[in-house]
């Protein structure tokens, strides 16, 4: 399987064509939106977090198959666990992205990703709905990002 | 030329390569002549400002401007496009004015005018496209009135390839006694340009979409125009008289070229213009019309792919934008790159066009009479390629 | 190093020669690496970009500027210190809010501030200098008060070499909730520039005074200077979601950077920075006092040679303006060149500094730490040969 | 003698240390001003004009030895001339710096201009005052430039 083969691969386009958590969320209490300014995509990651835990997530928006991939893996993951969990998953994945030390059994699905730093210009969609997540937080005081 | 070692590289309408020939004038004045012009007294100080507006002669000529003192050196069509807004529009626009641009336009010829309408009170308005991707001229007609100061269009669209027929837009504008501003970024590489025939007012253009280095442009201007226009920029070279409290100005050009120019963008201009001119512009153009008719036919082959403008070769200049079914144009983008072939992905400076295609992004290849048929088929290939893996 | 054929070369101060090295950055960009930066997806583009932004981050280091977004690239010190007078000053400054430049400015130090000091009603007051040409810090604490907004000062004179001590300044105009801007144009390539310890909110300097190639420039800002600071160029690459009618921006510091910047530019101002970086700077600051001590006690030996500025050699850098008698520079300036040594003669873009030195012009000798005392022993002897024809 | 010896020979030394002709024109109705703008010198050129003849020419202003000494060769020559001589005479001096065919024998001591044009960069000092005379006759609607 070569690089690109790796980045395409199945379980990536299938988060893309059938993602987990598309849609808004009901009680939302952090929403944050980005837009990549290259291709105009704009995601929008909507969270209800209760007692330092996401109690459910989502997003919304069009993207490429890096970004739908990787917000769906993220909402995926993410859906019911702890601030400090997503924090360490975060962490775990910009770890995987930048070629770092990373804890590939708690990437779940994400691991798939393990090529993206071959494609440093993608590397931007494949954090897009994270950085979003971050920016939703950041209003309820959390910082997630940095 | 610039050798992208094995890429093939279809993003010309980004930027282009550059001969050697242009290079050798870059280093020779780098490696055996690197003063500053205007001011010095030493013979070598002369001969690089005598170098240096020989070049702003030689565009002249290329524009058909009727004076050299028409061309103005700047950094680029943006700084150019800018300092018409700024420079010219802006101290003479009033509420009720109204300034026309098209849905075509590169963010560099429409952002600057949404300030400058913003900063006087005056009204932007957009003129659409047909069908086809061509300028509505019937809509333009509609449009136009007394009230009109300042028409400011792109000659080639970057994203359509389409040419706006300029000179006819000119005397529909100067009949209301407005002005006409040409974006001629895409067409400098693929067009001759005639200031004089197309009756411009203003004029821009980038060194580096033309077979010239980075950092330099002109920004070209009737004489009048330019005598009303506002420098943007002080300092050196641009003064005449200066005290504690008051400044008198150079007459054109120099005006406004304030500050240490792009020396070596300037001499690296003048040789790609002469590399331009000494084409033969009529194979030329047959020859982009070849390759602009294999592209055509053969992405519409390719299984999905929607390309947006004219199908009509004749109609399109240099560039083809398109989508490959619902697959997004930064995944198909990669794909081309893994396989070898350069190519934009995205809105490409042009939002609003984005929008009234309905798309958030497209790709975009674009080429120079320099491309030949393999490169295109190369890229028809990997198309092909990429619509397998997406799907 | 730029080979002058057997030409001494003392105009530095106007332009100084490139090393091999930078000259190699840029052509490889150009024979390998056109791209455009910023918007490429294809790998190409993404290396480049990287290169580009890492010399945002080298720059950001070399001025010991915290974060490499307080770096905008421009086309020159001109262009910089006018962004910052009318995208920072003009929309801030109102009647009675004041303006404080010195005698010893540039004009593209004074003139822009004349034009926003016009514009928004602020008054313009000028700092003038001691009998020595070092900034009168006395005359300046008394300007200085609640009313002063921007106090723009040049780091070193690119007339008498004086340096300013732009630290202690920033102190006293901070203490009033001014801002400082700093021309490091003549400072950039003979003084270390620390500009978190110096504590300006501005600092611009030109990449062809420092080694590095022509039509590139710094403005270094405060972020939160910077953020306040509204773009005076709107176009590609700076602006996020475009409509019809309206714009949203970019984060720093691309939201100041409109339109295809100066890519050849920028890589070959990171090769120079870098050539700077490897110099031991204690030996050359070394090297360039025994050079400034040389010249100024043999042109003192010289029959009618008028220096002007201190004759103390620690208290000037790279640059010494003189006269010879009632000769006219330009004579002078004449006789040099067919001596093969050449000078800059006029006003050196200061005239307010002329008219203080109550001269219409002087001859300016400029070196590096790349010249050597055989150089300046060509200048003395030229001078003396001068003096000898003209008499 | 080289160039240089040459554009400093004696008779231009002369004319630069006592100009012909310094001075202000009482009854001057042709009044040109011009300033260099490498050096900030200025020189201003008066001249009495009646029947198309110069009756009387002055000029003021500080200079270099080339501009000094071409106002005064200038003055000296056209003082009484009428303005068809002035103007052969100004297309000769222009002929001798451009290299072109001109007749020495009609330019007196601007004949000593010879190798002027070896020194681009100091032609504009050698027609400075020229130009100012022309600037002055402008106004009164002769073309004497061009
Ligand atoms: C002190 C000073 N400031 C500003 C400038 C302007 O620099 P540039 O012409 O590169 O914009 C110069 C040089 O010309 C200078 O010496
Ligand atoms: C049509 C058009 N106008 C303007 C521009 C802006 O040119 P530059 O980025 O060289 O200033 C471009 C290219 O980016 C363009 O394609």
């Amino acid at each position: 399987m070569n690089n690109l083969q790796e980045l395409y691969q199945k379980v990536i386009l299938n988060h893309a064509k059938n993602p987990v958590g598309y849609g808004t969320v009901p009680h939302a209490n952090c929403v944050g939106a980005l837009r990549n300014p290259e291709c105009g995509d704009e995601i929008t990651v909507y969270a209800e977090v209760d007692a330092q835990r996401i109690q459910q997530l989502g997003f919304t928006g069009a993207g490429c198959v890096i970004s739908m991939a990787s917000a769906s893996m993220m909402v995926a993951q993410l859906n019911g666990r702890t601030l400090a969990d997503a924090h360490q998953l975060w962490e775990n994945f910009q770890n995987l992205v930048l070629q770092k030390d990373c804890d590939p059994d708690q990437l779940g699905d994400l691991a798939a990703f393990a090529s993206l730093h071959q494609f440093p210009t993608r590397v931007r969609c494949g954090t897009l709905a994270w950085h979003a997540l971050a920016e939703g937080l950041k209003e309820k005081g959390e910082v997630f990002d940095g | 030329m610039t050798d992208y070692q094995g890429l093939t590289y279809l993003d010309n309408a980004a930027t282009t390569p550059m001969p050697e020939e242009v290079l050798a004038v870059i280093d020779e004045y780098y490696r055996f002549n690197k003063v500053n012009v205007h001011r010095g007294i030493y013979q070598l100080a002369g001969r690089v400002t005598s170098a240096y507006e020989a070049v702003r002669e030689q565009i002249a000529q290329w524009l058909h401007a009727p004076k050299p003192e028409s061309v103005v050196f700047t950094s680029g069509t943006t700084d150019a496009l800018n300092q018409v807004a700024f420079g010219y529009a802006q101290p003479r626009l009033h509420p009720g004015d109204e300034i026309i641009v098209s849905v075509l336009e590169h963010h560099s010829n429409l952002v600057p005018w949404q300030r400058v309408a913003a900063q006087t009170g005056a009204r932007l308005r957009m003129v659409g496209m047909d069908s086809q991707g061509n300028l509505d001229y019937a809509q333009l007609a509609e449009l136009i009135n007394t009230h009109t100061k300042v028409v400011a269009l792109t000659m080639v669209s970057n994203v359509l390839g389409t040419v706006v027929d300029v000179a006819k837009v000119a005397q529909l504008v100067h009949q209301y006694d407005g002005i006409l501003v040409v974006d001629a970024a895409q067409a400098a590489a693929h067009l001759p340009i005639d200031v004089t025939a197309m009756d411009a007012d203003f004029l821009s253009f980038s060194g580096h979409k033309m077979f010239g280095p980075t950092g330099i442009g002109v920004l070209y201007g009737k004489l009048a125009r330019l005598e009303e226009m506002e420098p943007v920029r002080f300092g050196g070279e641009m003064v005449d008289l200066v005290t504690p409290t008051s400044a008198t100005f150079q007459p054109l050009p120099i005006r406004l070229e304030a500050g240490t120019p792009n020396v070596a963008g300037v001499l690296g201009l003048g040789a790609a213009v002469k590399y331009l001119e000494k084409q033969d512009f009529a194979a030329i153009q047959k020859h982009e019309a070849r390759l602009m008719q294999f592209l055509l036919t053969e992405l519409q082959e390719v299984p999905e792919v929607k390309i947006y403008g004219p199908l009509d070769y004749q109609q399109r200049v240099g560039v083809v934008s398109f989508n490959v079914g619902k697959h997004h144009a930064h995944d198909v983008a990669t794909i081309l790159d893994a396989s070898g072939v350069a190519v934009r992905a995205g809105h490409l400076c042009a939002e609003p066009l984005m929008q009234a295609l309905n798309v958030s992004s497209v790709m975009r290849a674009s080429f120079t009479f320099e491309n030949q048929v393999a490169d295109l088929q190369r890229l028809v290939d990997a198309v092909e390629q990429g619509g397998r893996i997406l799907s």
